[in-house]
């Protein structure tokens, strides 16, 4: 039992080392990347000292193993979206040189900051995903975060703390009241869930330049803002320069709420009641009903818990990035969000990875425009194959078994 | 009917393997099949005989061994050559198209007319003319949806005896056939037979068997365990083929019928089905402490939306259904778990697992929101631990066949999933038990644990309702019987004083309550 | 209020007609798609790609004919991926639809800056599918009727034979009761020796054609220029008509005219309502009613019965 | 930032301009919107002749790109960094106070107190051309219908607008009491569409329209008009192009042009960042300027009669005069 010691003294050095981590790292100071890779080392550590060597081994092995159809997915990817420049007349080298170089070192403040929105939609399509439910319409749920985040930015003069929690937790509430009405559709008449919250995107879209023109410029001499008064100063989430004075001045909290709550969704779905009974339903609707489980319940829970993390989102570029809101944003999040979800398999943890990768790559995508005149727009294309080479999965099979039986014919012919 | 050895050989099948990703399904099968003659496959379940047929058929690609045809080799690489070459197979599950019409479906494939059009006037007369030849009258217009499953068979034959087949496999066509049906199946058999078609049929009910074909194959963990005449055997030695050992084939029971009042009663209930017809019709039953009582009928004649409405998966018409002495006709299935009623499904990939979970978080659906599933009764964290031991303790239990707790579910074989599900509900200390089809698709060695199982709990004073499509089954575990049709309950029995023609009699309107007296 | 009533008159249904049809389209290869057993939401991605490579081919050959080609065919070609991915990979159809709607957004991106230097739009071509607008002769006089049924352009003249000519298909050609099969019971298909797969494919290939054709009309017949993101949602609402249409080509056919309509009606109660109602509370009209249809406020019926399901005969690991 | 520590100081080598790079990011219209982003391409491509410095250009995909985009061409070098469009008003005064060593010039922006120095707001009294191409359809939609099949006698036109900005908004108050002053009983629909790059939607507005019986249709919605301009033609009914002399979209049916003059607007501020004679705060650009007005009549310029133009003419006189005072926006437009 001398162990137990050892083991609170392991779990604080990696909580302390992994936190701070990676606060100085999405800070953008780079050797926060050292402590969240001593707090991996240690953690690795911790589970020799907890469960034997061979515990850690296994985990170890099961990590990689997870890892490698999205890392060989990602340098297809790379390579196809080379040969697609070398085709189109780019060089590739310089063009991906300049890529990584924008989206990880240069502006890498402006990947965390692209990843922010995204991993709320992303853990939100995810969250749904569990359930057996497509929320395709993610964008819309921001729109109308974004909204009343911006209302309440505008109004609540609270102490600076209490009023940045409430509009978060009011303006989520929003969010998800909006997915209101496409979760009791879908319990009550079975309309899909793709059209209806799709749809509704399009209607939340449209009706935010009403809420923008209500909000904005000078109503006596105009009715035309296409962006709104700017929020309180006192409801903008702090900076990261505040405390670290080498971090980008745009660069805020935000990624940090997110990172917490991809944590926090982690735990509702794998750890809670809530999530168990979710995920029955996802995975089986008729075993999960056969157990006294609620479909309707579990299907409302999960579309309004997504649509309340999507507005997240929207509250996070208002109280972080914009302090106010923009008509025609052409945000994109929602679509984005999707990708990202579908690329982490549906895992929480993982949502946060794949949008910082999808931050940096349009981070540097625009820096690689900025520099090298090189379209950005390779950058998409890019993106959609790492998406298809990761989700269809089965590709690899596909065409090993094609190969493979390719090889025994030959080898038939042969005899 | 003789057996007709040294004619000849219209199709052999030579060292045949098939190799499925975890289950070796047949391993170095030789058949023969004899002008002229009907084969049976015989085997219990899992045995390889669907394999079998379905590798002759084109359909599996078998992983080595040849099928020979009229003493030449043939390659099936789809279920079009198999049937060019004049084969015709009726499959186990009904290969119908539902809401296409009887002809439709009998020329599907093979649709007569030119340039891509289907000439209907012509299909129409010929199904026509088929069954007027073969004497199974049935109405080509008519939608399949709309038939009964008898009809649907014939549309099955006659789909092959469109194709021209003069070598019929029919895989376990009796399963869903009431004693008549069967009756009047066998006669088909036999005038197709005289036209100079070779049958092959696949059972594992071993008086079927014995009445109709001319020579077996026993098929035994993928391997054939012998070949005989059927005349030269007894049908206990065909089952000592099948299994490898000897059968008991009643499980014997003790204890007698307690006398304690009912705890379950159900009064003058109704209840729709899908099709928002009634399906169950002022139906009454008590069940007492300790007594199974085990409902047969035919499928589709109510039973299913009687367990669902018990298990309140379905909404109830009218009536009441009472446990200890407590309406509970429209509480939720969650209350009813809580008043320790439990359930077994008919269909255990789609309503009693979630196979994608593991085993841990199986043992306790319907439960996790339970101490000691959760940490407190309000509980909203799970306890992960003690769940994971709970169900080690389970699995050894219950003798569950998993590499541990934490696989998916899926990764089981049926009879240890089915364990899975039984341990799960047995281990709750239940004062209800409802099971339906507890043992389909199983082996007898698992039939037998879990026939066991259910006895000790009824032992213990569980209220048991039993609906299953086995009669066998039935017999061997009710204390009391009664006979579903048509939505109603028209017979009891006592098992020991009947016996399965009579309860079959019943089962198809033969005989009781068929006509709507009231 | 004179106004609110002048609107309602023949070229109220003429602008219905024509806004439907893209919705027509993609709302009938849908359907064919979905009755082979195959959902498909790329229709969206998939018309933005034929409505891209159809100006391409108008704008460089100056023919639009060849650009109602091109668009046909780089649909079709387009729509294979999903094909792929989803009969032959396996992959869940709602995941393969979303991830291809973003590729073919990329690409569509990609490929604007690569012929045009930039992204966004492009120039109106000149010489467009518009310019074969037609009139029957006699027919076209018909009051009321003739404007909308009878003097009309290519893709939109199309567009009622196609309804004709898939209702036809399904219900008398064999390659049509097959794609029925194929989507009710696709096993029995296969086990009387019919490929389900290649039923599929065809199904997910019609699909894609239909939304190049679509995309066709939308950018070399309507807007006679292409603008990113110009399918603005109709592919979705394409199978909010499909489901609402009961999964028959009339039926889909009849629910897309109701779309139209919604969005034709909503451009001229902009002009004619004088009241200060936001414009786009108008806007948002045919949206609310996508919502409204498959919500059920129209006639349900039921899916074909294997839709949105995996076939597999023999099931590796 | 080090490398560009050279300030744009004269340095005098065969062209004044060698060595830097001016750059300009769009708005999310984009290249291609043969309007005010095409407009500043076409003035910095401009100095790159005339000055001889390097130029760049970056799309901006949506709104969060403005910022990075603006912020990222400064620290990657270039010397001035045009923000083009209304919409990235916030953006470049952002950008411009978090680069104090780079010049920004904002097209359709105006500078405030609160701007930085380094930033030069670039504006046109899009009312006056309004005003201008309003008295032309004003005039040729009633009393010289007949000058042309493709009027009627409906007196009806139309106002097709993008997104409602002021810019767009000057324009369309313009047009109006343009019209009006000629044409009082006059009757025009004004439709926003919200977008500033969806020809279908353009074309769908004017369509509608053109069923009520206009007859002549301006858009100030670039490429959105561009759709409506094509419905016009369509319909055989006449157009009126915005920002530059749009004639050659539809030469029979763009009638003329409401124009401000970008490019050279551009030019100059390129040039001043060159010769170091850049100032901070709002550069307007008038009718005294020649910056606005209405481009000519090309095809149709023996259709229209002397009368319009003389009736241009005088109110291009007068409000140079000071004259007219032409509103600016609908309150203004109102209250007359
Ligand atoms: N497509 C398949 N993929 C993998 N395994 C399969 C497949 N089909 C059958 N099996 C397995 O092969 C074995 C033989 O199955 P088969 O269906 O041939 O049995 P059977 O004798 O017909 O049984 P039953 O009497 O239940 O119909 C079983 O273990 C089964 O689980
Ligand atoms: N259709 C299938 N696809 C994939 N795997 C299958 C399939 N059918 C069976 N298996 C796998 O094959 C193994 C054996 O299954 P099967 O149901 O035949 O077991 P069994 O030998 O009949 O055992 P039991 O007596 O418990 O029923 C299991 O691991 C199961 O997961
Ligand atoms: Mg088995
Ligand atoms: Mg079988």
């Amino acid at each position: 039992m001398q162990n137990k010691n050892l083991k609170i003294a392991l779990i604080v050095l990696i909580l302390a080392s992994g936190i701070i981590g990676i606060v100085l790292y999405v800070a953008a100071y780079f050797f926060g990347l050292l402590l969240i890779a001593a707090a991996l080392v240690l953690y690795y550590f911790y589970k020799r000292v907890g469960e034997g060597s061979e515990a850690a081994g296994v985990w170890a092995k099961s990590f990689i193993k997870k890892l490698y159809i999205p890392v060989i997915g990602i340098a297809a990817a790379i390579l196809l979206g080379g040969l697609i420049m070398l085709a189109t007349g780019y060089n590739p080298v310089i063009a991906y040189k300049a890529l990584f170089y924008g989206g990880f070192v240069k502006n890498w403040h402006i990947s965390v900051l692209n990843a922010v929105p995204l991993i709320f939609t992303g853990l939100s399509i995810a969250f749904a995903f569990q359930a057996g439910l497509f929320n395709i319409g993610a964008e819309g749920q921001f729109y109308i975060g974004s909204m009343a985040a911006t209302w309440l930015g505008i109004r609540l003069g609270m102490p600076p703390v209490l009023s940045i929690i409430l509009i978060f937790v009011i303006a989520g509430a929003a969010a998800a009241a909006y997915n209101i009405i496409p979760a009791v559709l879908k319990v009550k008449t079975g309309a899909h869930e793709v059209i209806t919250t799709m749809m509704l995107a399009h209607t939340a879209k449209f009706l935010s330049p009403i809420f923008i023109r209500g909000n904005g410029g000078d109503p006596a001499t105009s009715s035309h803002a296409y962006v709104t008064d700017a929020i309180r100063e006192t409801n903008f989430l702090p900076f990261f320069k505040d405390l670290l004075p080498k971090s980008n001045y745009r660069l805020h909290i935000g990624i940090l709420i997110a990172i917490a709550v991809a944590v926090f969704v982690y735990y509702i779905l794998f750890y809670t009641r809530i999530g168990y009974e979710v995920r029955a339903v996802g995975q089986n609707k008729n075993a999960a009903r056969a157990q006294g489980i609620s479909i309707g319940k579990n299907i409302m829970i999960a579309l309004l818990f997504a649509g309340f993390l999507s507005g997240l989102a929207g509250v996070n570029q208002v109280l972080g990035l914009d302090h106010k809101m923009f008509e025609n944003l052409n945000a994109g999040y929602g679509w984005n969000g999707i990708s990202v979800a579908l690329l982490a398999a549906n895992n929480p943890i993982g949502v946060i990875f794949t949008s910082i990768l999808w931050g940096a790559l349009d981070a540097g995508g625009q820096y690689m425009t900025r520099t090298t005149q090189i379209p950005a727009s390779i950058v998409e294309i890019v993106k959609g194959i790492i998406l298809f080479l990761i989700v269809a999965k089965y590709i690899y099979s596909f065409f090993g078994r094609k190969l493979s039986k390719r090889r025994k014919k030959n080898i038939r012919r042969e005899a | 009917m003789s057996a007709i050895p040294g004619g000849n050989v219209v199709l052999e099948m030579r060292n045949i393997v098939k190799q499925f990703p975890k289950v070796l399904a047949n391993n170095n099968i030789n058949i023969k099949l004899y002008e002229g003659e009907i084969l049976s496959l015989l085997g219990e379940n899992g045995a390889g005989k669907s394999t079998l047929m379905n590798v002759l058929y084109g359909l599996y690609k078998p992983t080595s061994g040849e099928i020979l045809l009229d003493g030449k080799e043939v390659v099936f690489s789809s279920p079009k050559d198999a049937i060019s070459k004049g084969l015709g197979m009726v499959h186990q599950h009904f290969m119908l198209v539902g809401n296409l019409t009887v002809t439709e479906n009998i020329i599907l494939g093979s649709e007569p007319g030119r340039g891509g059009l289907i000439d209907y006037k012509t299909a129409r007369e010929e199904v026509r003319k088929l069954s007027k030849k073969y004497k199974l009258q049935v109405d080509p217009d008519e939608i399949i949806d709309n038939l009964g499953v008898g009809l649907q068979q014939r549309v099955e034959i006659l789909k092959a005896l469109y194709r021209k087949a003069n070598v019929l496999i029919l895989d376990e066509p009796t399963a869903v056939l009431t004693p008549q049906e069967v009756d009047e199946l066998f006669e088909v058999i036999k005038t197709l037979v005289a036209t100079g078609v070779s049958v092959i049929i696949i059972t594992h009910k071993l008086e079927e068997v014995k009445e109709l074909s001319d020579r077996t194959y026993i098929l035994r963990r993928g391997e054939v365990s012998g070949e005989c005449n059927t005349a030269d055997v007894t049908k206990a030695e065909l089952a000592n083929l099948m299994v490898g050992r000897d059968v008991v084939l009643t499980v014997v029971k003790t204890g007698k019928n307690s006398d304690k009042p009912p705890v379950l009663k159900i009064r003058n209930l109704n209840v729709k089905d899908d099709k928002n017809l009634l399906a169950v019709k002022n139906l009454n039953l008590d069940i007492k402490p300790g007594e199974i009582v085990g409902i047969a009928g035919v499928d589709g004649n109510g039973q299913t939306e009687l367990a669902e409405a018990i298990r309140s998966l379905r909404k109830v018409e009218s009536g009441v259904i009472e446990f200890k002495g407590e309406n509970i006709t429209h509480l939720k299935t969650k209350e009813l778990i809580e008043r320790k009623m439990a359930y077994v499904p008919a269909d255990r990939h789609r309503f009693g697992l979630i196979l994608s979970m593991t085993v841990a978080e199986n043992s306790v659906l319907g439960y996790h929101d339970k101490v000691p599933a959760i940490n407190s009764a309000h509980g909203f964290k799970m306890n992960l631990g003690r769940i994971a031991t709970a169900s080690e303790a389970l699995v050894r239990q219950f003798d569950i066949r998993t590499p541990g707790v934490q696989v998916p579910a899926g990764n089981l074989s049926g009879g240890n999933q089915q364990k899975v599900i039984l341990a799960r509900e047995l281990s709750r200390e239940p004062e209800f038990l409802l099971v339906t089809q507890p043992t389909r698709g199983l082996d007898v060695g698992a039939i037998e644990y879990i026939h066991s199982q259910i006895l000790k709990i009824r032992d213990k004073g569980v209220a048991i309702l039993l609906l299953s499509l086995e009669l066998e089954e039935i017999f061997a575990l009710s204390d009391r019987i009664e006979v579903m049709f048509e939505g109603k309950l028209v017979q009891e029995f006592l098992p020991e004083e009947t016996d399965e023609k009579e309860v079959g009699l019943y089962m198809t309107g033969g005989k009781g309550g068929v006509s709507d007296a009231e | 209020m004179e106004t609110l009533l002048q609107i309602f008159n023949t070229d109220l249904l003429v602008a219905t007609v024509r806004l439907s049809t893209p919705i027509t389209l993609a709302a009938i290869g849908a359907t064919i798609c979905e009755r082979s057993g195959i959902v498909n939401i790329a229709m969206e991605g998939m018309m933005i790609v034929g409505a891209f490579f159809g100006l391409i081919g108008a704008m460089f050959t100056g023919n639009p004919w060849i650009g109602l080609v091109l668009a046909v065919i780089a649909g079709g070609i387009f729509s294979l991926l999903h094909a792929f991915a989803t009969v032959s990979l396996h992959l869940d159809h709602t995941v393969s639809g979303a991830v291809l709607n973003i590729l073919a957004f990329g690409v569509v991106r990609y490929l604007m800056v690569m012929f045009f230097g930039h992204p966004g739009t492009t120039d109106p071509i000149q010489f467009s599918l518009k310019n074969f607008q037609w009139a029957i002769p006699g027919l076209s006089k018909i009051p009321v009727l003739g404007p909308i049924f009878f003097n009309q352009t290519p893709i939109i003249y199309f567009s009622f034979i196609l309804v004709i000519f898939f209702t036809f298909f399904l219900k008398k050609t064999k390659l049509g009761l097959h794609i029925k099969a194929a989507g009710e019971h696709p096993l029995a298909l296969e086990t009387i020796g019919v490929s389900v797969y290649r039923m599929r494919y065809i199904g997910v290939l019609i699909s894609g054609m239909m939304a190049g054709l679509a995309g066709a009309y939308l950018s070399i017949e309507n807007a006679v220029s292409f603008t990113e993101g110009m399918s603005g949602g109709k592919g979705f609402i394409a199978m909010a008509a499909m489901i609402s249409g009961g999964w028959t080509p009339v039926g889909a056919f009849i629910a897309s005219l109701f779309f139209g309509f919604a969005d034709a009606l909503q451009v001229r109660l902009q002009i004619a309502v004088n009241l200060p109602i936001p414009s786009e509370l108008f806007i948002i009209l045919p949206y609310v009613l996508t919502v409204a249809a498959v919500a059920g406020l129209v006639k349900r019926s039921r899916p074909p019965k294997a839709d949105g399901t995996d076939f597999m005969i023999e099931r590796p690991e | 930032k080090e490398e560009k520590a050279a300030e744009p100081a004269a340095e005098k080598a065969a062209l004044p301009g060698e060595g830097m790079i001016g750059s300009m990011a769009t708005d999310v219209g984009g290249l291609g919107d043969k309007s005010f982003n095409d407009g500043a391409w076409n003035g910095l491509k401009m100095a790159e002749k005339e000055l001889g410095l390097e130029v760049r250009v970056v799309e901006s995909k949506q709104q969060t790109d403005y910022v990075p985009n603006l912020s990222g061409l400064a620290e990657d070098g270039s010397d001035i960094v045009f923000a083009v469009g209304f919409l990235m008003e916030e953006a470049i005064n952002e950008a411009a106070r978090n680069n104090p060593d780079t010049y920004f010039a904002g097209i359709d922006i105006w500078a405030s107190d609160a701007s930085p120095e380094n930033f030069m707001g670039v504006v046109f009294n899009e009312h006056e051309a309004g005003y201008l191409a309003g008295i032309v359809a004003g005039l040729m939609t009633k009393e010289y219908a007949s000058s042309t099949d493709k009027l009627n006698d409906k007196n009806v036109i139309g106002i097709v607008l993008g997104m409602f900005i002021p810019p767009v908004e000057k324009y369309e108050v313009g047009f109006i009491a343009g019209a009006k002053s000629v044409n009082p009983d006059v009757k025009i629909i004004s439709v926003t569409s919200g977008s500033f790059v969806d020809q279908a939607k353009g074309k769908e507005a004017a369509l509608a329209m053109i069923e009520q019986g206009a007859d002549i249709i301006f858009h100030a919605a670039g490429l959105t008009g561009l759709g409506a301009i094509n419905a016009c033609k369509e319909e055989g009914v006449l157009a009126i192009g915005v920002d530059v002399d749009q004639n050659s979209v539809a030469p029979n049916t763009v009638l003329t042009s409401a124009e401000k003059k970008i490019v050279q607007a551009t030019y100059l501020a390129v040039e001043s960042a060159v010769n170091g004679t850049f100032k901070g705060g709002t550069r307007v650009f008038d009718i005294k300027d020649d910056a606005v007005g209405i481009s000519g009549f090309h095809s149709f310029d023996s259709i229209v009669p002397q009368a319009v133009k003389d009736a241009v003419a005088k109110a291009t006189a007068d409000m140079k005069a000071g004259k007219i005072k032409v509103p600016t926006n609908r309150a203004e437009l109102e209250a007359m």
